[in-house]
C-alpha cells in the first residue's frame, strides 16, 4: 500500500499517493513517473508519462516552494494522520503578543528612526535597509510600541533577521 | 599607441572589456576590493590590484587609487564601463592630467551632458527637440510654474530638482488641481532631499524609450549605429532592450531622422568615443531628448549583435587615436537582438535584492546566444554592488525569431542559490502584448501582473506531485537519518558491554 | 506538415536539434539509455522515454523500438543527428515506411553513398575528380595491384578493403619495396578483420582536408553554402574546423569551382536535404572526392557562423517539404569562424579516454562565441559513447581575431573532473603554423609536439610555487586533523575516565 | 622562520620558502602573493605580485600535477626534513618483482589474450580494452609469467586497475 499525502494549492486539494517507485495517483488517476535530482541540487527532473520537466524546490516557512516554467508555487504536503491530527487541533491559530519586524532581504542598516519604548502608528518608517543600491523602507505593521531593537545604522543584517518589534501599548 | 589597458571597474562590464583587450591582444590591469577576490574580472585579467574595502566610495570610486595603480602598472588607459566613474569629468580629466587615455569622451563633454539644464540647452540650441518643460530655468515661484504649466499644455509632471526615484514627482491633468498638487510635491521634496524647488514637465502620454548609439573618432568622423528600444522598465530600470525597436519597425526615414538628429546633439558638445542619445517618443512619432549618457551602455550588445560592430573594441581604438574604419553607409541592422537583464532579485517578492552563494549554474549556450556574465558557480553575491549578474541576448533572424529563441535560453538558464528575475522574463517573453510590440514605458508597472493564475490546469497538479515526492523523498531520509542513528545508539551500548565485559 | 520531431541520438548534437525544433515552435521527443537519464537532451525535450541498456546497440541503435515511440507518441518526423543511425539507408527505409518523415536525404542516396565504389564511380561519372586508386575495382591479386601502382604514380597507399584506423595500412614510395609490403599488408588486414584483400590508392601528398556543405530541397534546388576546412586532425580524428578554408582563402574562383563540383555530386544521386562532400586537396589545388557525408556533420556550425545560415532550422523545413528561402546568390562567407572539438580525453597521457563526474563546469562566453555541448556541472561521463562533450566555435572579423578569440575561450573554459583536450588546444592556437594557416593533414601527428618544453623561464618558477603553496596547504590542514584527532581521543579517553569513575 | 620546501620538477629543484600569508620566496628572492580557492575546487588563483593567474593543481601518484596556461607540470614538493630523510636513504628504490599490468583508462574489457602461468614476451598484447569507441592494446611490459589474471572480456574497469602481473619466470 502507498503512502497518501494532502497536498495543497491556493486553497486547492489534491490527493497524492505514492505507489511505488515509478507510480503515483493524483485524485485517484494514476501516472508513470520517473523522478530525479540534478547535480546533487534542489533541481528535479521528472517525466511524468515521458513529459520531460524540471523545477527548483526548496522548502521554505513550512511550504514546499516549486519554482516551474517561471511560476512559483507554494505547496503544503501533509500526510494524511497529520492532516488528521491538524483539522482535530481545529481553525488557524490567532496571531498573539509582539509583531516581529523581519528584514526582507539582507543589506545594510542605513537610518534607524525609531528606539525602544517609542509608540509607532501603523505606516511610520521604522528603519531604512539598502542593499544593492536599492532602499526599502521598513514601515510599522501597526499600532504600537516598538521594543528589543536589535539594529544600529551601518550595521549589515541578514535576510529575515529579526530588528525588533512592535507589540500593544502599554 | 598603447597596450595595456586598466579598467576601472567590475561584474560583467569589466569581463567584457578584458575580453575585448584579450581579442585585440593588449594587457589588461583589474582592480577590485575586498569583497570581489574570487571575480571573474579579477580571475580573467592579467593583472589584478586591490582597492580597498567592499563599499565603494572606499575601493571602485577611489580615482585617485586607480591612477596610482595604472601609473604603477605602466598601463596607457583607463576604461571606466558604466556606473562608478564612468561619468565623472573630474576622473577624466584626473586620467589626462597623469599622460593616460581615458577610454571615454573628453571631460567636457562629460560634464556638458552631465548637468541636465546644460544639455537641454546645448542640445535644443543644435536644433534637437527636447521634452518642454522649465527644467533649467531656475527656481520658479508657484505662480510662474502655474503660467508655464498652461503654455506647455496639460498633463504635466511636476519634478524636484534635486530629485530621483519618484519623490516630490506628481502629474498633474488640469489647471485646478495644480496649486494642492504642487504644495504637495513642494513638502515631499522638501522631506526628502532638504530642498522643496520643483520644476514642470511635459507628461509624453504612451512614452516609449528609444535611444540611438553614437560612435565618434577623433578625426571629427561621427556616425550612429540605429536605434534600441527600452521602454520595458520598472521603477526607472530598464529590463529588457532591443535593436532594432519594434516602433520604429520598417519606417527607414525615421531611423534616419532619429540617427542624424543623434550626431547633431553629439556634434553639438565635440564628442568622441561611444556615447547614448536617450529619446522620449509619444505614438505620432514626435520624439524628444532625454539626455545623452556619455559611456557605454549596459544595452550595447543588442548594437553590437544587430550591427555586427564590436562596439567595445571600437571604443579602444578610437581612444589609441585610430580612424574609426566604418562610414555611415556600412552600418546595416540585420535580424533582431534582444537582451534581459538578470539580476538577482526575487520577483516573487517584490523584486527585493537576493544574496548569497551560487551554488548551481548552468547558463544558456548555442547558437544565437549571447551570455555577458561576472558570475559563476561558487561565487557569492554580495549586497555592496547593483543587482546585474547577466545579460542573456539572442539573435534571430527577424523579432518573432528572436522572442522564440529567448524563451528558450531562459527556459535552459539554471541559476541555484540566489533568485533571479528570469521567471519575470518567461512571463513577459509569454505575453501577447510582448510579443506584439505593444508597450510603452509604463507597460511593467501598469500592464503586466507578475500575478500567475492564467495558467493551464495541469500545471498545478504538476508542482503538486514535484512537491509531495520531495516532501516523501526529504521524510524518508529523515527516517533514515532516526533509524541511523538508533543502529549508532546501539553500536555505541554494544561497545559498552563490550568494554565492561574486558575489564 | 508535422509539429512533432524525435530526436534519436544523444550528447551535444540531440541538444541541437531539440533547440533548433523549440525556436521553430516545434515539440521534440528525446529517447535515451540507461546512462543517460540526466543527460541535457532528456531534460531540454518536451517528452523523453527509455530505450535500453547503456550499450548503443541495445539502445540507441534500436530503430525499432524508435520507430515505435515515435509512432506512440505522434511525431511526424526523426532526426537521426549524426553517428548511430544516420547513415543506415534501412533506418530510413523504415522511418518512411511508417509514415514518417526521416529528417535527412533519402534511402538510396543514403545507400549509394555508403557503398564507396558505388559513390566513386557516381561522381566520377557526373565528372567529379576521384582519388586514383583501384577501390571498387574487385578484389585485385598482386600481380595486377603491382601493374595497377604504376598506372597511378608512386607514393601510393595500400589498404585493407575491410578495414580501418589505419590496419593493413602501408604506404609504398617505389616499386622495388612494393612485394613486401604487400605480403605485410594483407598478413595484418587478416589478422585484424578476417580479410586479407586490400586495395590501393594514390597517396595525395601535403594534402588538405577541404569539405562543401550542400543543401538541397525536394523542389530541385542545390546549393553549398561554401567549404570548411578540417586538416587538424589526429588518428583520421577531425579535431578543428574552420570556415572559410585558410588554404582557399581570397580564391573566389577555386571557391566556386569546389563548391560547384559539390553541386555536382549531389545531384548525382538527387539528393536532397544537408551533406557534405569531402576532398582532398593538393598543393597545386587539385582536388579530390574523398566521399559524402549524408547528414548533418559534427562541425556544422562553422559554417552557420560564416554564411548566417540555420543548418538545422534548413533541414526542418526542407523534409517539412518547404522550398529553400536561399539561393546561391544569397550565400556569401563573412569573417572566420573556427572550432575545437572538446573530446573527454587526456592529452598528456597520449590522449587516452577520461571519464568520471563534472564537478565544476564554468563555460567561456561573450561576444562572439557559441557552445554546444550535452554536458553540465554535476555531469556524469561515461565510456559508452564517444568522447566529444563541448564543441567551442568563435566568429572573428577575420581569421587572426577568430584566432585570438579562441585563445581567450579556451583559457577561460574550466571543466573540472575529467580531462580534456583544452590543453592541446591551447598550444595548437599557440603555434605559429597554425596561426599561418600553414598545415595539413599529418600537420597533428607529424609536426605537432605535445612535448611542452619551449615555456618561457618564469613559467615553471609559478608552477612551483603553485605546487608548494597547495602541498602547504594540504600539509597544514592534515596538521589539524591530527590536532583535533588528538583532542578528540584525549576527549574520549577523558569520557572514559569519566564513566570509569561513575561506577 | 617560514616553511622551507625543495620543490623539484624536470630535475630542476626550487627553495620555496613560505614567509607569511602573503610572502613566499623561491630561490632567495621574494614574492607578494595573495593564493585563494575557486568554487571549493582544486582550482587556484593566484596573484603573484599582482599578476592574475590560475591553475588546476591535484595530486597524483605522489606528485602535485599543475596544469597551468594548457601545460601539464610533474611537481615533488619535499619538505626540508623530507629532503634530508631520503638523501640518507640513498639513490631510488630499485623495482622488484612482479609488474603490474594496471588499464590506462576506464573502460570495457573486449578481449583477454592471456592466462594465469602464461609465459610472455615484451610486446605481446595481453588485453584489449574499449573506451568511448577507442580501443587500446596493452602490451607486456617485460618477458614474463602472468599471474593473479582478474578481468575477464565484457567486464568494465577503472582507470589504474591492476588487470594482471608479469613476473618472472619460475
Amino acid at each position: 500500500m502507498g503512502l497518501k499525502y494532502i497536498t495543497t494549492i491556493n486553497d486547492r486539494e489534491y490527493l497524492v499517493e505514492i505507489l511505488d517507485e515509478t507510480h503515483v495517483t493524483i485524485n485517484g488517476q494514476v501516472h508513470l513517473v520517473d523522478f530525479t535530482t540534478v547535480s546533487d541540487q534542489p533541481v528535479y527532473s521528472i517525466l511524468l508519462n515521458g513529459k520531460s520537466h524540471e523545477a527548483y524546490v526548496y522548502a521554505e516557512e513550512n511550504l514546499w516552494q516549486v519554482l516551474l516554467r517561471g511560476i512559483l508555487y507554494s505547496v503544503k504536503v501533509e500526510d494524511e494522520r497529520e492532516k488528521r491530527l491538524r483539522a482535530a487541533a481545529g481553525g488557524n491559530v490567532v496571531l498573539t503578543g509582539d509583531t516581529p519586524i523581519k528584514a526582507p532581504m539582507p543589506g545594510l542598516v542605513i537610518s534607524v528612526l525609531v528606539e525602544d519604548d517609542q509608540t509607532v502608528s501603523k505606516g511610520d518608517t521604522m528603519v531604512v535597509l539598502e542593499s544593492m543600491k536599492m532602499q526599502n523602507e521598513l514601515r510599522a505593521p501597526r499600532d504600537g510600541v516598538v521594543s528589543r531593537l536589535g539594529v544600529k545604522a551601518g550595521e549589515s543584517v541578514e535576510r529575515h533577521q529579526v530588528l525588533c518589534y512592535v507589540g500593544a501599548t502599554r | 599607441m598603447f597596450n595595456k589597458v586598466l579598467i576601472a571597474n567590475r561584474g560583467e562590464i569589466a569581463v567584457r572589456i578584458i575580453r575585448a583587450c584579450r581579442e585585440l591582444g593588449m594587457e589588461t590591469v583589474a582592480v577590485f576590493s575586498e569583497a570581489d577576490r574570487h571575480a571573474l574580472h579579477v580571475r580573467y585579467a592579467d593583472e589584478a590590484y586591490l582597492l580597498g574595502p567592499a563599499i565603494s566610495r572606499e575601493s571602485y570610486l577611489r580615482g585617485d587609487k586607480i591612477i596610482e595603480i595604472a601609473l604603477k602598472t605602466g598601463v596607457g588607459g583607463i576604461h571606466p564601463g558604466y556606473g562608478f566613474l564612468a561619468e565623472r569629468a573630474d576622473f577624466a580629466q584626473a586620467v589626462i592630467d597623469a599622460g593616460l587615455a581615458f577610454i571615454g569622451p573628453k571631460p567636457s563633454a562629460i560634464a556638458a551632458m552631465g548637468d541636465k539644464a546644460i544639455a537641454r540647452m546645448t542640445v535644443a540650441k543644435a536644433g534637437v527637440p527636447v521634452v518642454p518643460g522649465t527644467e533649467g530655468e531656475g527656481n520658479l515661484r508657484d505662480e510662474d510654474l502655474l503660467v508655464a504649466a498652461q503654455q506647455i499644455g496639460f498633463p504635466v509632471l511636476i519634478k524636484a530638482t534635486a530629485g530621483g526615484g519618484g519623490k516630490g514627482m506628481r502629474e498633474v491633468r488640469e489647471l485646478k488641481e495644480m496649486p494642492a498638487l504642487l504644495t504637495a510635491a513642494r513638502r515631499e521634496a522638501e522631506a526628502a532631499f532638504g530642498d522643496g524647488n520643483v520644476y514642470l514637465e511635459k507628461v509624453i502620454e504612451g512614452a516609449r524609450h528609444i535611444e540611438v548609439q553614437i560612435m565618434a573618432d577623433q578625426h571629427g568622423n561621427v556616425i550612429h549605429l540605429g536605434e534600441r528600444e527600452c521602454s520595458i522598465q520598472r521603477r526607472h530600470q530598464k529590463l529588457v532592450e532591443e535593436a532594432p525597436s519594434p516602433f520604429v519597425g520598417d519606417d527607414e526615414d525615421f531611423r534616419n531622422t532619429l540617427g542624424s538628429v543623434a550626431v547633431r546633439a553629439a556634434q553639438a558638445v565635440n564628442y568622441v568615443n561611444a556615447g547614448t542619445i536617450e529619446f522620449l517618443v509619444d505614438s505620432n512619432k514626435n520624439f524628444y531628448f532625454l539626455e545623452m549618457n556619455t559611456r557605454l551602455q549596459v544595452e550595447h550588445p543588442v548594437t553590437e549583435l544587430a550591427t555586427g560592430v564590436d562596439i567595445v573594441r571600437e571604443q579602444i581604438r578610437i581612444s589609441r587615436g585610430r580612424q574609426m574604419r566604418l562610414t555611415q553607409e556600412d552600418i546595416t541592422m540585420k535580424g533582431w537582438a534582444l537582451e534581459c537583464r538578470i539580476n538577482a532579485e526575487d520577483p516573487h517578492h517584490g523584486f527585493l535584492p537576493s544574496t548569497g552563494k551560487i551554488t548551481h549554474l548552468n547558463p544558456p549556450t548555442g547558437p544565437g546566444v549571447r551570455v555577458d556574465t561576472g558570475v559563476y558557480s561558487g561565487f557569492s553575491i554580495t549586497p555592496y554592488y547593483d543587482s546585474l549578474i547577466s545579460k542573456l541576448i539572442v539573435w534571430g533572424e527577424n523579432r518573432a525569431e528572436a522572442v522564440l529563441r529567448m524563451r528558450r535560453a531562459l527556459e535552459e538558464y539554471r541559476i541555484v542559490g540566489v533568485s533571479t528575475n528570469i521567471p519575470f522574463h518567461q512571463k513577459l517573453m509569454n505575453s501577447t502584448r510582448f510579443q506584439a510590440g505593444q508597450f510603452d514605458t509604463r507597460f511593467v508597472e501598469e500592464r503586466f501582473s507578475t500575478q500567475y493564475g492564467e495558467e493551464d490546469e495541469t500545471t498545478p497538479e504538476l508542482a503538486a506531485i514535484l512537491a509531495t515526492l520531495v516532501a516523501h523523498e526529504s521524510l524518508q531520509q529523515s527516517a533514515q537519518i532516526v533509524r541511523r542513528n538508533e543502529r549508532d545508539t546501539s553500536n555505541w551500548k554494544w561497545v559498552g558491554r563490550w568494554e565492561r565485559l574486558q575489564r
